[in-house]
């Protein structure tokens, strides 16, 4: 379960760090561009924990490296969609802050 | 044996002619609806004769008593294995007599109408509303069991409410044919609940049974009580409530003096002669039952008459309304035969109450009738009904002024007339029983004597009004029932009641009590002079005792203001106190819960939609807390 | 790749070689002559549909990470079905000049869509379902968008795709620490490994959530509204019915497969999932004036009853659930169907714009009206077997009290169900949507869909051949 | 063919005629004739029941018929009638009748008006011929709905309110309903097997006791709110006031009686045990029902609220016969809803008719209409008359059949709550007489009326078939009463096996 | 203290400090570059960890594809030298709860948990290994995810194009 004196624990706080770190910035960035780059925070920490997982518990396979190979495509995939989004938004808005978006509600 | 089979028709002629006369007589010239009816009546008449004869005169008697038959009794509806409900045509003494009864006075008034009501509009719809109370008149008069006896008791209710109300553009009618009908329906309440107690423990409703020994047998032995009471006695009180009602006794007489706002042969018929007794023969018809199962109730049943027969008396001598004075002067003589019933014993000499009562039934029948179409006959003549319009009329109205004498001379119970000898059994009953009542009564003889002839003399003598045309006698065909009526009102008295309608059906002698008999004509005569001395001519003496009295004057001119009381109980307590609140209830609580249930949705609704506020952050925040907030419930609170 | 295979993965296959067929159309098509695309798509996905219906072989390819059954097969033919009826909806739209530049991009974003969902309810393993769910989700959010020239459309484009990638976040995290719990990401070896620990629970929570973000559960609903609403009208019924319906069928799949020794505890998480939904949804739905809006809330409150059927954890729940999504498949599409065609005629989407409509347009009135029936679960349409049966499940289960909040929460929704049809049937108005005669596939589309509200209820071969096709545990 | 299924069969036929009409008159003539048929239908039901019974064939249900519907649940198109059913069934053809030609005349959309109604009428039906509680839950539904449109389209006052509350009441009801036929048929195997929806079947088991008490509230009251039970019977004046004529007799004439029909066929018939101990509670509130419902009545001003309390207190009255179980009064309580049925569907009609003339409800508006429109007022005389129970009209048989049934306990609870039913005679005279007093009788107080006329043709069709129906009941009740009583000893030996 | 020791504190202490400083500069541009320092550590952890290819990817797909398509969109939609004004302090304080209550959450339950341990002999990862399972249709192979990935990204790819495209 260690690895050079180093725990999985260690990769997990860091990968949890991480995640909600990436959470935070999600709930509170105004710019829809940050909040995409707190996804991809989220996406990255999500990969750490598979690499981790795979290569101190269960290193007989690489599920989880594979998995965290897809995430990273699918990241990918996300990103390029999404900033075409914001482009689309960026046009009919002129402006890519998030609390400006809101026609629709209640 | 005699077939009495046929008496089936006295029931099925008067329902047919409704049927027709209700369904197209508006096809038929009015006056052949009346002709009509009065033939079926007639006939039916002809055949209560016949059914009287045959059962009085040619049945046999077994052990000298007259034979209960039943002539018809088919089920009508099954209740339960042991209860049914039948109907049926049941002949004794009693039926008999009350066919007579109904018969002759319903063909007198019928007759009688053809001149009284001609030209009124609806007179189709009269003819078809007398067949209709005839009928059931005549189906409760022969009833086999209570329950057909309730059914058409009901339907007599309905009969009568539908004649009260004939003139329905009038709103004073349409007020007093409902009031008759809530009284009498709030009455009949007490008389359902009578039945449901007596035919649980009796297990039958028929009266041969619940009459005769078994039935006695199983109420008397009834030894659970409540409040004090045996069952059985709170069963015949019950029972006796919906007499009351329909026989307008203290406390439940507020409708019969309003009831006469129907056209006056109406009031001749069923709040004179007939269904105001209605009360007086269920009593009889169940007589036994209360002499042996419930003497206590007896006791109260003879207070209550009593004490109205003296109340109404009081009253009527105040009344300028020559209806109302007839009406109270109904209420009086009923006291009178509910009195009789009370004070009466079962059984041979015993039994003379019941036989007075049922005497006084028969001969009261005839001369009030006769005093309410000879009223109607003054109507008729002067459009009024209110005395102080009257005076003088003996010279216009010969033939009515006669019969109408001869009926006052009979209800003030002088010799020889019907009413005397009928009266008078009533008062030897009551001598034999209870003093106090049988004081009363003389009282109210005198009484009596002196309101029917303060109205007699106001109206045929006294000082003669303006009339706006001159008033002329009615029709022959008006009259000629006021000459039969009066004949029989005469000759009747000397029925041999004891003979025939006795509490046990066996025949027993009477004899008049002349230690009885001289006091009561005396005080009628002293009653008929006092109000000859007030009312002759036309004079002062009557306001200065008006004056004198005062305030008892007024109380009992307004009746004792038990009118108002009724209306206050119906207005204040049941309309503002119970029906208002419920209603309101209903509306704000009931239904307010439901709407609220409702509002709060609605309301819920409005407060959270700011949740929903359009922000992409805020929905994330959700998201993340309604994770975080789902993972702690079932990491932590979860079992 | 033998025949076998392909045999035992041929909606996937096929469906790809139709998407790339539209491509190579694409390319050769001439640029003012789009719109042969149209009846082209439609066919190509219409024979396509048919090809599913023949029988196929089942069986597990890859190792276990692609699985089918007849029920998955079963379960695909009816997305097919229900796509084939979008298609259909959004001809007349897609003809409009304005669009006329993108008629294949639309079809091949929706069918690459329809292929991830495959993916996804055919998954063996977590890696696939999550690939398939992203596959199915990714290309929809520039569809939501597709509108371009919209404020609305842009913003639902945006909320969609940001909102799904945070949930996708949660839920991969979900799926790490199950792996990391269990050491695998195949079905069965989760299923096996699968040892209830705190640290479990939160990845099996995170996975909820996730999965509720696609379902649109309360409270992971947010985004669901305001994409509806902005989005086109047929995306609308795409994301409502098919991608709906296909994560509430995978969803179950894996709580009945892999989280089958969990079944307790997540009994009790659908239980408080399924209360919020339908009561959330529906205090919102009340309110709603715009139909698409309108129907989104709805749709929100019909998958808090999904939740019901589920909870049954038996044949018989799994079973409501597809009975249900198939009734609800026809059932919302002919509303959406409906709002389509007047979205499409008038541009008007609002509830006060409908009023009076049945004097002037009483089929599609009338449409509308047994649609909203079958949606409120009333007989004799097909929506009250499928509630029924959903009801029956959670019964079966002993949940008396979620049912009985359940049917309060069904008499909520007719109460604004019934709104619908007192704006069509009974509000007056003086100038009501005109008089208009709908296109030859929109009528084809709500005819199916009429057929289908009728004869699903009644026709019993339905269920049992769904029954007997189900399992449980 | 089975007889039974013409029930179901008719009204889609003529349906479907009435699509296929062109014009107004074509409708009202195609719905005539398809419930006329349908009337016909029922007479000869009931002398092919009749006609079975003297042949001899006891089984509790007549002219079963079983289609397995949905094997793998038990469910089941299961139908058969007993004498209960074909009387409620023969109730249903009249007061449909009588409903198409009371609403001859409707003007804003006639067909879906009679379509409406025909729906209404066929979920009745198949409520009435069910055996299965899932096809009866069904049928259930069905008849409700329609009353949406019915209300909301054609009615009028606050009408989209009172449609809107009367269906959302009544299917809140039909919630608590579900859950009380979940409770059933998940206990109808206690011991293993097969469940079922089974009526019969289910009545040959006993369900756990504690089953029953949890789910016999459910179900009566599910049941209750469509029988206007207290305090849930508030939908029923709003509902009747807004409705138009022929839905306002359908509701209160035959769809009320669903509620009663299904307390007992249901609720009280297949959980015996919970019904005897926690009859006290619902005796109660419906004796409540009994009176409140005609204290309610006499305060109102609108004839149709005036009558809505009044079914509430004669609905009621049939729930308290209902759960006395005995013989006598479960007789009557039937009775009562036949009764009932006939004549609030007469009274609906004449209020509707005299609306249409009037234009207004209130009775303090109108007044002296006997000299206007002698026919309908007499009908309204003879509608009021039955209501407070005259002898020789339907009501005054049911309820002495129910006052001697309900007397048949001897204890002091039941003495009382039974006497104090009875007392809503009199509070029923009261009102009713107010009402015609009032309306009918009195002066004509407003000469714009002397002009109206009186009923036509297709009015008369209406109400005289309604008054003959009261009035054959009322004159010869035996067959009626003889119908059902034999058909009660089932559930009877079920109440008493406890 | 080994140096693999001190790498891994330097990546963590790095991958930390960048992630929050990616959440909470107020320079969008720097922001960007926050983010790509976090995926640079990101992959040295994974070199740590001795997966290179993985970090591989992480480097070139992550930091090389998706931070330059973000400063491509930066460069686009925002003006350089603009400074975001903070968020609300609401916002914040609501958003920190949450997220560090789900971190303490988190936390717990990692550090509570005690994992189990694959038995079978570990796979060697390296590219052979690699290449083989990517292409392998058997189990623990993953061919299918991998043909399967390209669809989305040809529809990815579709989608982007429609959205960003201009329209006539």
């Amino acid at each position: 379960m260690e690895r050079y004196g180093i725990p999985l624990e260690g990769f997990l706080v860091i990968s949890t760090a991480m995640f909600f770190i990436g959470i935070y910035g999600f709930l509170v960035r105004k710019n829809l561009i940050t909040m995409l780059m707190s996804i991809e925070l989220i996406l990255n920490s999500v990969n750490i924990n598979f690499v981790a997982f795979n290569s101190y518990l269960f290193p007989e396979n690489m599920q989880g490296n594979f998995f965290a190979l897809i995430v990273v495509a699918i990241a990918a995939a996300e990103a390029s969609v999404a900033i075409a989004l914001i482009i689309n938004i960026y046009r009919r808005f002129s402006s890519i802050e998030v609390e400006d978006i809101d026609e629709m509600k209640y | 044996m005699i077939n009495f089979s046929y008496t089936i028709w006295i029931l099925i002629i008067p329902i047919f002619m409704f049927l027709l006369l209700g369904l197209l007589g508006m096809k038929f010239k009015p006056i052949i609806s009346g002709v009509l009816g009065t033939i079926g009546l007639g006939v039916v008449m002809l055949l209560s004769y016949y059914a009287a004869y045959q059962y009085f005169f040619q049945l046999p008697r077994i052990d000298d008593a007259y034979q209960q038959i039943l002539a018809h009794n088919i089920t009508w509806l099954n209740l339960s294995a042991s209860l049914q409900i039948k109907m049926g045509v049941f002949i004794d003494p009693i039926s008999v007599m009350m066919l007579v009864v109904v018969s002759t006075v319903s063909f007198m008034v019928h007759l009688y109408s053809i001149g009284y009501m001609k030209g009124e509009k609806g007179f189709q719809r009269f003819y078809a509303f007398l067949s209709l109370f005839t009928f059931s008149m005549l189906g409760l008069v022969v009833a086999t069991n209570i329950f057909q006896m309730y059914i058409f008791w009901e339907l007599v209710g309905v009969s009568s409410f539908l004649l009260i109300g004939f003139y329905y553009e009038r709103p004073s009618a349409v007020a007093a044919s409902k009031k008759a009908f809530i009284v009498t329906r709030f009455a009949d309440l007490g008389f359902l609940v009578g039945i449901l107690l007596l035919s649980y423990y009796t297990k039958s409703f028929d009266f041969l049974n619940i009459t005769g020994p078994v039935g006695i047998e199983v109420t008397r032995n009834l030894t659970q009580t409540f409040l004090g009471m045996s069952v059985a006695t709170w069963a015949l009180l019950l029972i006796f409530m919906g007499g009351a009602g329909k026989s307008a006794m203290f406390p439940l007489h507020i409708w019969l003096p309003d009831a006469m706002e129907g056209p006056t042969p109406v009031s001749a018929l069923i709040h004179a002669a007939t269904m105001v007794v209605a009360g007086v023969y269920l009593v009889a018809r169940l007589f036994p039952l209360y002499s042996f199962a419930a003497p206590d109730a007896l006791t109260v049943i003879s207070y209550v008459g009593g004490f109205t027969s003296l109340f109404a008396a009081v009253i009527a001598c105040t009344q300028f309304d020559i209806k109302r004075v007839l009406a109270f002067s109904t209420l009086s003589q009923i006291g009178y035969m509910m009195l009789a019933l009370g004070v009466s014993g079962y059984g041979g000499e015993k039994g003379v109450g019941y036989m007075a009562s049922m005497f006084h039934l028969f001969t009261h029948a005839m001369f009030k009738a006769l005093l309410f179409l000879g009223a109607g006959s003054i109507i008729h003549a002067v459009h009024s009904n209110y005395m102080n319009e009257m005076g003088g009329l003996r010279k216009y109205l010969p033939i009515t002024h006669l019969t109408f004498l001869i009926a006052c001379l009979t209800i003030a119970g002088l010799f020889p007339l019907s009413g005397f000898w009928s009266k008078d059994e009533i008062l030897v009953a009551a001598y034999e029983h209870n003093m106090l009542l049988f004081w009363v009564e003389y009282l109210v003889a005198g009484l009596t004597a002196f309101y029917m002839f303060r109205l007699y003399f106001r109206v045929f003598w006294n000082k003669e009004p303006h009339y706006h045309h001159k008033p002329h006698e009615s029709p022959l065909v008006m009259t000629i029932p006021l000459m039969f009526l009066a004949v029989a009102s005469i000759f009747t008295g000397f029925l041999p009641f004891s003979k025939m309608i006795t509490s046990d059906r066996l025949p027993f002698e009477t004899e008049t009590n002349l230690m009885v008999a001289i006091p009561s004509v005396a005080i009628g005569l002293v009653g008929i002079l006092i109000a000859f001395l007030l009312y002759k001519k036309d004079n002062t003496r009557v306001e200065k005792i008006v004056k004198g009295l005062g305030g008892v004057y007024t109380t009992i001119y307004n009746k004792f203001y038990i009118d108002e009381v009724y209306m206050f109980v119906t207005k204040k307590i049941i309309f503002n106190l119970i029906s208002r609140p419920v209603a309101w209830f209903d509306r704000h609580v009931v239904d307010g819960f439901m709407n609220g249930i409702a509002g709060v949705t609605v309301l819920a609704s409005r407060k959270i939609k700011g949740a929903q506020s359009g922000q992409l952050q805020h929905y994330a925040f959700f998201f993340v807390l309604g994770a975080i907030a789902f993972a702690l419930i079932f990491i932590y609170l979860w079992q | 790749m033998n025949l076998d295979q392909f045999l035992i993965m041929r909606h996937e296959l096929l469906l790809i070689g139709v998407v790339l067929l539209l491509l190579i159309a694409e390319v050769f098509s001439k640029s003012e002559k789009k719109h042969f695309m149209i009846p082209f798509a439609i066919i190509l996905f219409l024979l396509y549909t048919i090809v599913g219906f023949l029988p196929a072989k089942t069986g597990v390819l890859f190792g276990g990470m692609y699985q089918t059954s007849e029920l998955v097969i079963l379960f695909k033919n009816i997305l097919n079905v229900a796509v084939f009826i979008i298609l259909l909806q959004s001809a007349s739209w897609l003809r409009k000049d304005i669009n006329h530049e993108r008629i294949s991009e639309f079809y091949i974003i929706l069918l690459s869509s329809l292929i991830g969902m495959n993916f996804m309810i055919s998954a063996g393993d977590f890696l696939m379902f999550y690939l398939g769910l992203e596959t199915a989700t990714i290309p929809l959010t520039a569809l939501a968008a597709f509108d371009k020239y919209k404020n609305k459309s842009a913003e639902a484009g945006i909320k969609f795709i940001l909102s799904s990638a945070l949930s996708s976040g949660i839920l991969l995290f979900g799926l790490s620490i199950l792996y990391g719990t269990t050491g695998s990401i195949y079905f069965t070896e989760v299923a096996e490994k699968l040892v209830a620990s705190p640290l479990l629970v939160l990845g099996f929570i995170f996975f909820v959530s996730g999965m509720s973000f696609k379902i649109s559960l309360v409270p992971f609903h947010f985004w669901t509204a305001d994409v509806y609403e902005g989005a086109p009208v047929n995306v609308t019924s795409f994301l409502s019915v098919v991608s709906k319906g296909a994560a509430a069928f995978i969803f179950m799949v894996i709580l009945f497969t892999v989280f089958k020794s969990l079944s307790n505890m997540w009994g009790d998480v659908l239980y408080l999932l399924s209360i919020l939904t339908m009561t959330i949804g529906n205090l919102f739905a009340m309110r709603q004036k715009n139909m698409k809006r309108f129907l989104a809330f709805s749709s929100i409150a019909q998958a808090g009853f999904i939740l019901l059927g589920i909870m049954g954890a038996s044949e018989l729940g799994m079973t409501s659930v597809v009975y249900f999504v198939l009734v609800y498949v026809f059932s919302n599409l002919a509303a959406f169907g409906v709002v389509s065609v007047i979205s499409d005629k008038t541009g008007l989407e609002s509830m006060d714009d409908y009023n009076g409509m049945y004097r002037t347009n009483p089929k599609l009135s009338l449409i509308m009206m047994l649609a909203l029936f079958s949606l409120a679960g009333i007989p004799p349409v097909a929506g009250f077997f499928g509630k029924f049966f959903l009801f029956t499940s959670a019964a079966s289960k002993g949940y008396y009290w979620l049912v009985l909040i359940a049917v309060l929460n069904a008499t909520i929704s007719l109460y604004y169900y019934l709104l619908v049809v007192k704006a069509m049937f009974i509000n007056k108005n003086d100038t009501p949507i005109a008089k208009f005669k709908s296109t030859f596939t929109d009528r084809l589309a709500l005819i199916i869909c009429v057929a289908g509200i009728f004869a699903i209820g009644f026709a019993s071969p339905i269920y049992e051949l769904i029954r007997s096709l189900s399992f449980g545990f | 063919m089975n007889i039974l299924a013409l029930f179901i069969i008719i009204p889609i036929l003529t349906i479907i005629g009435i699509l296929s009409t062109k014009d107004h008159r074509g409708t009202r003539i195609v719905s005539a004739i398809g419930m006329g048929l349908q009337l016909i239908t029922s007479v000869v039901l009931i002398y092919m029941f009749y006609a079975e019974r003297n042949a001899g064939n006891h089984a509790d249900m007549l002219f079963m018929v079983d289609y397995m519907w949905f094997e793998s649940l038990n469910i089941h198109y299961l139908v058969g009638v007993d004498g209960i059913s074909v009387a409620m069934i023969a109730l249903t053809s009249v007061v449909t009748f009588a409903g198409v030609f009371a609403s001859w005349e409707v003007k804003d959309l006639p067909r879906e008006f009679f379509i409406s109604l025909i729906v209404l009428a066929t979920g009745v039906f198949g409520f009435f011929i069910s055996l299965d509680l899932f096809t009866m839950f069904l049928f259930y539904e069905v008849a409700v709905i329609p009353m949406y449109l019915l209300i909301g389209l054609w009615g009028s006052g606050p009408k989209e309110y009172s449609a809107m509350k009367l269906t959302l009441m009544l299917m809140g009801g039909s919630a608590l309903l579900l859950v009380g036929l979940f409770g059933i048929y998940f206990n109808s195997a206690p011991n293993g097997g097969q469940l079922t929806f089974n009526i019969l079947e289910i009545s040959k088991i006993t369900i756990p006791m504690e089953a029953q008490r949890f789910f016999f509230p459910f179900t009566f009251i599910g049941f209750g709110i469509l029988g206007a039970l207290f305090p849930f019977h508030t939908w029923s004046p709003d509902g009747h006031a807004s409705a138009p004529t022929a839905v306002s007799m359908l509701h209160a004439g035959v769809l009320m009686k669903l509620g009663g029909y299904g307390c007992f066929r249901v609720a009280m018939f297949l959980m015996p045990g919970a019904a005897h101990e926690l009859a006290w509670i619902f005796i109660i509130l419906t004796a409540i029902s009994v009176v409140y419902g005609a204290f309610g009545a006499i305060w109102q001003k609108d004839l149709k609220y005036i009558n809505a309390y009044s079914s509430v207190s004669h609905c009621g009255l049939v729930l308290f016969a209902l759960l006395m179980m005995n013989e006598t009064a479960m007789d009557g309580a039937i009775i009562q809803m036949i009764s009932h049925g006939l004549m609030t569907a007469l009274f609906f009609a004449l209020i509707g008719m005299i609306y249409g003339r009037t234009h207004t409800r209130m009775i303090n508006e109108m007044g002296g209409l006997m000299k206007i429109m002698p026919f309908l007022a007499v009908c309204y005389v003879i509608a009021g008359l039955a209501s407070l129970g005259l002898p020789g009209l339907s009501g005054f048989v049911a309820e002495m059949t129910i006052f001697v049934g309900a007397f048949q306990h001897p204890d002091t609870f039941h003495r009382v709550v039974t006497i104090l039913a009875c007392s809503s005679i009199v509070v029923t005279a009261v009102y009713i007489l107010r009402v015609v007093g009032v309306l009918l009788f009195g002066p004509v107080r407003n000469d714009e009326f002397l002009k109206l006329t009186d009923a036509k043709w297709f009015e008369k069709v209406s109400t005289v078939t309604l008054i003959l129906a009261v009035a054959f009941i009322g004159i010869v009740p035996i067959w009626l009463s003889d119908l059902i009583r034999l058909s009660l000893k089932p559930i009877l030996d079920q109440l008493s096996s406890f | 203290m080994t140096a693999y020791k001190i790498m891994f504190y330097l990546f963590a202490a790095m991958i930390i400090v960048f992630s929050i400083l990616t959440v909470t500069s107020r320079r969008i541009l720097r922001a960007a570059v926050f983010l790509l320092f976090v995926l640079i550590s990101t992959a040295g952890l994974y070199f740590w960890l001795d997966y290179q290819f993985m970090a591989g990817v992480q480097l070139a797909l992550y930091a090389g594809g998706i931070v330059v398509l973000i400063i491509f969109s930066i460069l686009l939609t925002s003006h350089i030298d603009q400074k975001f004004s903070q968020p609300h302090w609401s916002k914040r304080i609501m958003a920190a709860t949450a997220a560090l209550s789900g971190m303490a959450l988190c936390l717990l339950l990692f550090l509570q948990h005690t994992f189990i341990v694959g038995t079978n002999p570990p796979i060697k990862n390296d590219m052979t290994n690699i290449g083989t399972q990517l292409l392998s249709t058997e189990h623990n192979g993953f061919a299918l995810p991998f043909e399967v990935i390209s669809i989305l990204l040809l529809a990815a790819m579709i989608a982007a194009i429609i959205i960003a495209k201009k329209g006539k």
